[in-house]
C-alpha cells in the first residue's frame, strides 16, 4: 500500500502524463480506468498511445525543462531500453512497495527500471482464410501459406518484429541463442523467396481485410485483436510448438518527470494486485505472476482464456546481452538480407 | 537623397519581416536546432561520422529508392495531373466537373498515410476488391502477371494519389492563362493540334509544368506515412530510416536520423537550384 | 473540338477511375463489420463514439483558425514580394518548399526545446499556448501549397496599379489589403485553403507530439487498434471534407467578394 | 474575277442569328473592309471564312474551291489578331518562321523568307527580340509578317491596330496597305473605326447587325450613303431637322431660313418634317466661298482640332459643325458672332428610312 | 494664379536621368496636356506629381504646399490609369464611394456624392454592374468618376484613353472635357496623340527626351512650333529641303520654282540648303485659290481620308503633300495629272536647328 504522504503529494499534483498506452494493448484501458477510479483527484492525460519505444525516449529528451503536457512523467519501454535510459540519465529510481516479488532478473537493483509484463510470440491466423493453422515456425514454409506470413512491425523499428524474427531462427536453429539472429534472417530470406512473406505490418485491419492471414505477435496482441473482431473473421492464436520466446517490457518514471509523485502512485498501482491483474485480464503475463499464482490470487476464468499454460512452461526469457546482439543482426542486416522485392 | 531611398529599402525588407520571423521561429531555427545533431554524438561531441555514415551502402540505396519513387511518382503525377487539368479547363467539359474536381483535388491530395495505403490494399492487395473481381469474374489473375502492390511500382501509383491532385490543384490556373488566340493562330499558319501543343503550349507551360513536378518531387521525398503503411518492413527509403532511427524501439540513433534529414534537405535544395536554373533559361521570353 | 472534347472526357473518367476504385474499395471494406452481410456498423461505431465529434470539431477549428492565420501572413507576403521585392522569390520559394522534406517530427521536436515550458516563450505551458504553436505549426506545414496558389492568383492582376489607384485615393496600407487585394485573390485564397483545411484535417506528428486532442492522432490510433472502423473513418473524414470544402466555395461564391468571370 | 465568295452566310449562337444571309464576292487582290459597331457580326464572319467557327448555312468558296469541309490549318489563310497573339516563348524570327515550319519546308528556304519578311516589315534588327521586348506596333508588324510568311490565299486582319495609338495606328495602316498592294494579296479587314477602312480600302462592307447595309468603294459609302445607318456611323454628320416649305418647289426651312432642294421631296407635305444630312466640311464661311446655298447662324462653340477647326453654330433649334482648314492667319469665329454658311444645295442629303 | 508649380524637377533611375530640370507653374482650373513620344518622361512627371516616385531634385508644391514630404494618400490627387485599374472585386458604386469611404465620409454624404458622380459620368443605370460586365469606354468613365468623387485639388490622367478605340476615344475626350470645365478643376493629362492633345487643352507641354521643348497653347504649339521636334511632332508636316537663291532678297527655290519668303533667311549664303515646313492643309489647288506664292508639281497620288482628301505631289525632288475637304462634286486630282498649290508665303516656316 502507498504511503499517506506519497498519495497526498500526488493528489496535490493532480496530474500524470503517461505514454504509448493503447487501452487495447494489455488492458491498459482498464488498468487507466481502474487508476482513475481509486484516485479521482488525479487526471491522465495520455500521451500519443500507438508510441513506440524509441518515441517514448525521444519524449523525455525532447521534453526536458518542458513542465507542460507534452511531458511523459512513465513510460513502458522494451526491455533494452531501460539500462540505456539509464545510462543516459533519462529515468529516476523508485521502488514499489511490491519490490521483493519481482523476480531479480526482470529489475534493476538500483530501482531505475523493473519489469511488467511479458507474452511469448504466437501465430495469430484468420480461419477464413487458413483451413490448417500453423502448429510450428517450420509450417510456415509450407506452400500452403503463400503470401500469408506477416511481421507486426519493422524489424529495423519495432521491437515485436525483432522477436519474431529472433524466435523463428530460434526454431530453425536447435535452440542456439547465439546465432538465432542470422538463422532468423535466412528464416525470413526463405520465407520471402517462397511468396509466402507479406510485407505489410500485421494489425486489426489488414487482418479482417485479408491481406495478413496469419500476423506473428506477442499472444496478447494476437488475442485483442482478434477477440475485437468479434468473430468477424474467427481467429485462432497458437503459440508455436518450438522457439517460444518471451518478451517483458519495463516500466520507468521519467527523470524529468512534471508530476514525479504521481508517477511513483501509478507504479504502486500497477505492481499492486489489482494492477496486476488487470493486465492478466488484457491477456499478458504480469511479472508478478508467479508471486500471485502462489498466493492463489489468479481466478480461473482469466487463466482459461489464455493459450494452455504448458506453452509458456517452455519459454525463454533472452538476457538483455543476448537481447542486443541479436537485435544489431537482424536490424542491421534486414534490408541486406530480405531485402525487400522493391526495385 | 539617398536617405530617403534607403529608407525606402528598409520599408521594402520590413514588409517580409513577418513571413521571415515566421519561418525563422517555426520552421528554420527548430530545425538548425536538430539538424545540428548530425554533427554531433549523442553525448555531445562533435563528429563528421554520421554524415559520413550517409555514405554506407544501404543507407544510400535507401537515399536512390526514395529519389526514385519520388521523380516516378512526381512524373507520372504531372503528366496525369496534367491531362485532368487540361479536361477540366481547356477540354470543354461542363463547367460543374471543374469546380467538382477541384475540391475533390483538394482532399485528395492530402489523403495519404495509413487510409490511403489501406485504400489502395483494399482495392489492388492480393485480396483486394479489383484483385478479387478480375479473378472471379474475368479468371484474370493480376499478381501472376508480376503486378506487386507491395513494390516500387505499387508505391508509385499510391503516391500518385495524391500527387496528381496536387498537379491539378497547382497547374489550372496556368492552364487558364493560356490565350485562345495562340492556338488559333498556330491552327491557320497550317500547325496540327501536335505541333500547336509540341511548338507553342508546352513551351508556355513549361516553367509551371516545371515547378509543380518539382513540388511534387519534394512532395513524395518526404511521404512517410504512406510508405510505411504500404510496405512497412520492405521499403527501404530514407524518410523509414529516419523514423527507425529517431522513432523505433530498436535502431535508435537519432543523431544518425537528423544526419539523414540534412541529407534531404541538401538534396530537395539541390533540386530547387536545378529548378531555377532550368526555368530562368525557360523563361527568357518572359519579363 | 469535338475530338478534344472526348479526349478530356476519357482523361476525366481515367481520373475518376483512378480516384474512386481505391475509395470504393475502402467504403466496400468499411461494411463488412457484420459477418455475411453488408451494414453501417462500423458507421454507427464511429459516429456514436464521443472522440469522434471531440476531435474532429476540434481539428475544424484549428483547419479554421490556421487558414485565417496562414491567409493573413501569406496575401501580404506574396503581394510584397510582388510589388517590392522580386528578387527575393526564389528564396521566399525555396522556404516554402522546406516543410515538405523536413520531417514534421524534427520541426515539432526543434518546437519543443524553443518553446517549452521553461523558455524564453513558454508556449507549451498553457494549453491556448499549445493550441497556437499547433496552429502555427500546420501554418508551416501548409506554407507551400498556401504561397503557391495566392501567388499564381496574384499573378492574375495587375497589383502594382490597383495599390497606385487605392493610394491616390488616400487608402492606407490596411484598407489596400483587405479591401483591394485579398477580395480580389479570392480564388487563390480559396485553393489554398481547400489544401490547408486537408492537412490540418489529418495531421498526426504535430498533434500527437504537442498533445492536443485533435483528429489525426485519434485516427491512427483507431487505425492501429481497431479492423473496420478506420475504414469508415476514412470515408467520413473524406466526404466531410470534401462537403466542407464545397460549401466554403459556395459561401465564398455568393458572398460578393470574388464576382469574377470564371 | 470572284476569288472568295460567301453565299447566304448564316450563323446562329443557340437561339441568336448573328449574321443574316450574308452575300459577296471579293476579287483577287481586292482589299476589302467590314466597317460596323461592336456587336455587328464583322468578327464571326471572319472566323467563319478563316474556319474557326462553322457557318449555320450558306457556302464560303476560295478560287472555286468550297471551304466547307477544310479545317483551318488546311485552308492556307493568314490572319493577324488584334491583340497580336504572337507566341510568348518564340523570338521574332521564329514567330515568322512558325507556319513555314508547320508546313516541313527546308530550313535554306525558311530563312530566306523570314529574312525577306523582316525586310519588308522594317524589323530585320530585331530578329532576336521576344514580343515582350517590343512596342504593340512592332508585335503587330511581326503578326503581319508571320501571317504573310507561308503566302496565304487570302489574309484576314480583325481590328489589327484598335489596340495601338493613334499615330501609330495610321502609320501601320499605311504600311499594311502597302505591302497588300505589293504582294497583291486577297486581304479582308475588319474594324471599327470609319477613317481607317475609308483610307486603305478598295470596297468597304458597312455591317449592320447582322446584314450588310451597304457595299461599294470609299467614295461610295462616304459620298453615297445607301442608309441613314451608314450616313451616320461613315463620318461625322449634321442632322438637321427641317420643315417641308413647298413640295412642288423642293423648298425646305430651318429655322426660319428657307431652302431649296436639288434632290426631290418626294411623298411629303408642307408642314412635314424631313431629316437632311450635311457634312461639316461641306459648307464654308469664308468670303467668296462657293455655293448656292447658305445659312446664317450664331456661333456657340469653336473648336481647335488640330489641322481642322470645328465650329458649332446654332440656326433656329438646329446645331450644325463645320469645319475649316487651321492656317497661321486663321482666326476662328468668335462665340457668339454670326456668320454665314455656304454650299451647294446638292450636299444636303435627304435622309428616307 | 499659380496653383501647381513644378521647381526644377529632376529624375534618374539608377544612372539614366529621364527628366532634365523641369519647370512649370499650372493655375487652378487649368487644363494642361503632357504630349511626346513614348519614352520621353510623361508618366514620370506625373508619377512624381503624385508622390508615386520621388523626384531626384527640385520642388513640387500645390496651394503653395510644398508636396515633398506627402504620401500619395496625403496628397488629395485624384488619378485615371491607362488600364482604368478598377477594383474588380467592386461594383461601379463601391468603386467611386471608395474614396469617400477611405475618408470615414458619412453613409449619406457618400451616397449623394456617388449620385452626383454618376448622373456626371451618365451610368446612373450601371452602378449595380461590375467592372468585367463593361465596355473599356464604360470602365473609363467610372475611372474618371472614381477619381474626381472625393473633390481632389488636382486631377492626373494617364493615357487615360489609349486603350480604346477611336470612336469612343473622341466621345470620352470630350465628356472629360465638358466635366473638367464644369467643376473647374486643375487637370494635368497625358497622352501621345497630338488631335487629343490639341481639341482639349488650355495649354500643351511638348516634351522631348526629358524636356519640354515648348509649352503654350494648342494654337501656338500647331502654328508657332519652337523647334522642329514640335513642329514634326504636331500635326502632319511637310518638311522640304530648299535652296538659298539670294539671301538679301530672301529668294529660294524648289526644284526649279523660286519663292520669296515672309521670314529673313538668316545667316546663309546662295547655294546653301535650309529647311521649310508646310502644312497640307495650308493650300490650295482649287481654282481661285487666295494666295501668294505657288508651286507647281505632278500628282503621284490621291488618298481618301473620309472628309479629306490627301494628295501627294512632286516638285522636284520634294514631295508636298495637300489636303482638301471631300465633297459630293469634288473629283481628287488624278495620278500624272499636274497641278499648281497656292498657299501664303508666311506659310512656309523656316526650320534652324
Ligand atoms: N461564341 C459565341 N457564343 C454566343 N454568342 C456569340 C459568340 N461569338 C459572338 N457572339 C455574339 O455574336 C454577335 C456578333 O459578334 P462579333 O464578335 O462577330 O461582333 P463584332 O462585329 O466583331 O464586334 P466587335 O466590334 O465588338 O468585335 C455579338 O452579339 C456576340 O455577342
Ligand atoms: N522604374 C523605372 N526604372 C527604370 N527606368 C524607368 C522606370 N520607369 C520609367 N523608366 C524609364 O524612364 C523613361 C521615361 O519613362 P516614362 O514612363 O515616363 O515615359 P512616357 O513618356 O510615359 O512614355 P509612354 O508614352 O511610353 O508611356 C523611359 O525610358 C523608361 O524606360
Ligand atoms: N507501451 C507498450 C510498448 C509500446 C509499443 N507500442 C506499439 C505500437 C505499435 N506501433
Ligand atoms: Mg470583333
Ligand atoms: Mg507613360
Amino acid at each position: 500500500e502507498p504511503s499517506a504522504e506519497l498519495i497526498a503529494a500526488a493528489k496535490g499534483e493532480g496530474k500524470l502524463t503517461t505514454i504509448a498506452l493503447p487501452h487495447s494493448w494489455c488492458g491498459y484501458g482498464d488498468v487507466i480506468t481502474g487508476f482513475k477510479a481509486k484516485y479521482p483527484e488525479i487526471q491522465i492525460n495520455e500521451l500519443n498511445p500507438d508510441a513506440g519505444s524509441g518515441d517514448e525516449i525521444e519524449a523525455i529528451k525532447a521534453n526536458k525543462g518542458n513542465t507542460g503536457d507534452q511531458a511523459p512523467d512513465v513510460i513502458d519501454v522494451g526491455l533494452s531500453f531501460g539500462p540505456s535510459a539509464k545510462t543516459e540519465g533519462l529515468i529516476q529510481p523508485y521502488k514499489v512497495s511490491t519490490w521483493d516479488s519481482i523476480p531479480d532478473s526482470a529489475k534493476d537493483a538500483e530501482g531505475y527500471w523493473y519489469g511488467d509484463y511479458y507474452g511469448v510470440l504466437s501465430f495469430l491466423v484468420n480461419k477464413d482464410l487458413v483451413k490448417e493453422s500453423p502448429k510450428d515456425w517450420a509450417d510456415l514454409q509450407k506452400a500452403d501459406y503463400a503470401n500469408a506470413v506477416a511481421l507486426a512491425g519493422d524489424p529495423r523499428s519495432a521491437n515485436q518484429a525483432v522477436q519474431g524474427v529472433f524466435a523463428a531462427g530460434l526454431a530453425t536453429n536447435g535452440g542456439d541463442v547465439s546465432k538465432a539472429g542470422e538463422a532468423g534472417l535466412k528464416f525470413f530470406k526463405e520465407l520471402n523467396d517462397k511468396g509466402n512473406f507479406v510485407p505489410v505490418v500485421g494489425k486489426a485491419a489488414p487482418f479482417a481485410q485479408g491481406s495478413t492471414p496469419i500476423i506473428v505477435a506477442w499472444d496478447y496482441n494476437a488475442l485483442s485483436w482478434g477477440e475485437s473482431l468479434n468473430g468477424n473473421p474467427p481467429f485462432e492464436v497458437v503459440v508455436p510448438a518450438s522457439g517460444v520466446v518471451a518478451g517483458v517490457y519495463v516500466q520507468a518514471i521519467s527523470a524529468f518527470a512534471p508530476h514525479p509523485n504521481a508517477a511513483k502512485l501509478w507504479m504502486e498501482y500497477l505492481y499492486s494486485d489489482e494492477g496486476q491483474l488487470l493486465w492478466l485480464k488484457g491477456y499478458c503475463h504480469p511479472i508478478r505472476f508467479n508471486d500471485l499464482a502462489k498466493a492463489g490470487k489468479i481466478p480461473q476464468e482469466l487463466l482459461d482464456k489464455l493459450p494452455p499454460a504448458a506453452a509458456y512452461e517452455k519459454a525463454l526469457f533472452p538476457t538483455l546481452e543476448e537481447q542486443s546482439a541479436n537485435k544489431a543482426v537482424i536490424s542491421g542486416q534486414w534490408d541486406s538480407v530480405v531485402g525487400a522485392n522493391v526495385q | 537623397m539617398s536617405t530617403l531611398i534607403d529608407r525606402r529599402k528598409v520599408v521594402d525588407w520590413l514588409g517580409i519581416a513577418p513571413f521571415m520571423i515566421f519561418a525563422v521561429m517555426f520552421l528554420i531555427l527548430p530545425t538548425l536546432y536538430l539538424v545540428t545533431g548530425a554533427f554531433f554524438t549523442p553525448d555531445g561531441q562533435f563528429t563528421f561520422k554520421n554524415v559520413a555514415d550517409l555514405a554506407h551502402p544501404s543507407i544510400l540505396s535507401a537515399y536512390w529508392i526514395s529519389i526514385k519513387v519520388s521523380v516516378a511518382s512526381s512524373i507520372g503525377g504531372a503528366v496525369i495531373g496534367f491531362f485532368l487539368a487540361w479536361a477540366i479547363t481547356l477540354g470543354g467539359l461542363p463547367s460543374w466537373i471543374r469546380s467538382g474536381l477541384l475540391t475533390f483535388s483538394g482532399v485528395a491530395s492530402n489523403f495519404a498515410g495509413v487510409p490511403l495505403a489501406f485504400a489502395f490494399i483494399a482495392t489492388l492487395g492480393r485480396t483486394g476488391l479489383v484483385t478479387v473481381l478480375l479473378r472471379d469474374i474475368f479468371g484474370f489473375n493480376l499478381y501472376s502477371t508480376g503486378f506487386n502492390l507491395l513494390s516500387f511500382f505499387g508505391l508509385t501509383i499510391t503516391y500518385m494519389f495524391f500527387q496528381i491532385p496536387l498537379m491539378v490543384l497547382i497547374l489550372t490556373p496556368a492552364l487558364d492563362g493560356m490565350k485562345k488566340e495562340w492556338r488559333e493562330a498556330s491552327e491557320i499558319l497550317g500547325a496540327s493540334n501536335w505541333q500547336y501543343w509540341r511548338m507553342v503550349a508546352l513551351p508556355i507551360l513549361w516553367p509551371s509544368v516545371m515547378g509543380t513536378t518539382l513540388l511534387l518531387f519534394a512532395n513524395a521525398f518526404g511521404a512517410i506515412a504512406t510508405a510505411y503503411a504500404l510496405t512497412g518492413a520492405s521499403l527501404n527509403i530514407v524518410p523509414i530510416l529516419l523514423y527507425a532511427q529517431i522513432r523505433g524501439d530498436v535502431l535508435h540513433n537519432p543523431n544518425l536520423g537528423y544526419a539523414l534529414a540534412l541529407g534531404m534537405i541538401v538534396i530537395t535544395g539541390a533540386s530547387n537550384v536545378l529548378y531555377i536554373w532550368l526555368r530562368s533559361r525557360a523563361e527568357r521570353w518572359q519579363k | 473540338m469535338k475530338t478534344n472534347r472526348l479526349l478530356a472526357w476519357i482523361a476525366l473518367a481515367i481520373g475518376v477511375i483512378y480516384f474512386v476504385v481505391p475509395l470504393l474499395g475502402t467504403f466496400e471494406f468499411s461494411l463488412r463489420m457484420r459477418r455475411g452481410e453488408y451494414s453501417f456498423d462500423a458507421y454507427q461505431s464511429v459516429f456514436s463514439d464521443m472522440q469522434f465529434r471531440e476531435t474532429f470539431g476540434y481539428s475544424m477549428m484549428m483547419a479554421l483558425l490556421t487558414i485565417i492565420f496562414g491567409m493573413l501572413l501569406i496575401v501580404p507576403t506574396a503581394y510584397w514580394v510582388r510589388l517590392r521585392l522580386p528578387q527575393i522569390r526564389p528564396v521566399i520559394e525555396f522556404i516554402t518548399l522546406l516543410p515538405l522534406v523536413i520531417p514534421a517530427i524534427v520541426i515539432v521536436f526543434g518546437y519543443l526545446r524553443l518553446y517549452n515550458s521553461s523558455s524564453w516563450l513558454p508556449l507549451t505551458n498553457s494549453t491556448s499556448g499549445t493550441n497556437a504553436l499547433l496552429m502555427l505549426s500546420y501554418v508551416t506545414l501548409a506554407l507551400p501549397y498556401m504561397y503557391r496558389a495566392v501567388d499564381t492568383a496574384m499573378r492574375a492582376i495587375d497589383v502594382a496599379t490597383l495599390t497606385e489607384a487605392a493610394e491616390s485615393l488616400g487608402a492606407k496600407w490596411p484598407t489596400i489589403m483587405f479591401r483591394c487585394i485579398f477580395p480580389n485573390v479570392m480564388s487563390g485564397v480559396l485553393s489554398g485553403a481547400f489544401i490547408t483545411f486537408a492537412i490540418v484535417m489529418g495531421e498526426f506528428t504535430m498533434a500527437a507530439l504537442l498533445n492536443r486532442p485533435a483528429f489525426g492522432p485519434y485516427l491512427q490510433l483507431v487505425g492501429a487498434n481497431k479492423a473496420y472502423e478506420p475504414s469508415a473513418l476514412a470515408i467520413i473524414a473524406f466526404a466531410i471534407t470534401w462537403i466542407s470544402m464545397g460549401l466554403l466555395q459556395l459561401v465564398s461564391r455568393f458572398s460578393k467578394t470574388a464576382p469574377r468571370k470564371a | 474575277m470572284s476569288f472568295l465568295t460567301l453565299s447566304n452566310i448564316q450563323k446562329s449562337f443557340g437561339p441568336v442569328q448573328v449574321v443574316k444571309d450574308f452575300n459577296m464576292t471579293i476579287d483577287k487582290g481586292e482589299f476589302v473592309s467590314f466597317l460596323g459597331p461592336s456587336g455587328c457580326g464583322k468578327t464571326t464572319i471572319l472566323r467563319m471564312i478563316a474556319g474557326f467557327e462553322a457557318p449555320s448555312g450558306g457556302s464560303i468558296t476560295i478560287g472555286g474551291k468550297s471551304q466547307t469541309n477544310l479545317k483551318p490549318n488546311q485552308r492556307n489563310i493568314g490572319m493577324v489578331f488584334q491583340a497580336y497573339a504572337l507566341f510568348p516563348n518564340m523570338n521574332v524570327a521564329d514567330n515568322v518562321a512558325f507556319g513555314l515550319k508547320v508546313a516541313g519546308k527546308p530550313a535554306a528556304e525558311i530563312e530566306a523568307r523570314v529574312k525577306e519578311m523582316l525586310g519588308l516589315i522594317k524589323l530585320d534588327h530585331l530578329a532576336e527580340r521576344y514580343p515582350y521586348q517590343m512596342s504593340g506596333g512592332q508585335q503587330q508588324r511581326v503578326a503581319l509578317a508571320r501571317a504573310l510568311a507561308p503566302k496565304p490565299q487570302v489574309l484576314l486582319l480583325d481590328e489589327p491596330l484598335s489596340a495601338l495609338d493613334a499615330k501609330i495606328r495610321v502609320s501601320l495602316r499605311e504600311e499594311i496597305r502597302m505591302i497588300q498592294q505589293q504582294l497583291g494579296i486577297t486581304t479582308v479587314f475588319v474594324t471599327h473605326d470609319q477613317e481607317e477602312a475609308l483610307s486603305i480600302s478598295d470596297r468597304i462592307v458597312v455591317m449592320n447587325a447582322g446584314r450588310a447595309d451597304q457595299i461599294g468603294t470609299p467614295f461610295e459609302i462616304y459620298n453615297k450613303p445607301a442608309t441613314r445607318f451608314v450616313a451616320s456611323f461613315v463620318g461625322t454628320l449634321n442632322l438637321i431637322e427641317a420643315k417641308v416649305v413647298d413640295t412642288a418647289a423642293n423648298r425646305i426651312s430651318i429655322g426660319d431660313q428657307g431652302i431649296t432642294l436639288r434632290e426631290p421631296l418626294g411623298a411629303v407635305k408642307a408642314g412635314d418634317t424631313v431629316s437632311l444630312a450635311l457634312r461639316p466640311e461641306a459648307g464654308s464661311i469664308a468670303e467668296g466661298a462657293k455655293g448656292d446655298t447658305a445659312l446664317t447662324g450664331t456661333v456657340i462653340a469653336s473648336n481647335f482640332l488640330g489641322s481642322v477647326i470645328r465650329t458649332r453654330m446654332k440656326v433656329g433649334d438646329a446645331v450644325i459643325s463645320f469645319d475649316m482648314f487651321n492656317g497661321p492667319g486663321l482666326v476662328p469665329p468668335a462665340v457668339g458672332e454670326t456668320v454665314t454658311l455656304r454650299f451647294t444645295a446638292s450636299d444636303l442629303l435627304i435622309i428616307r428610312e
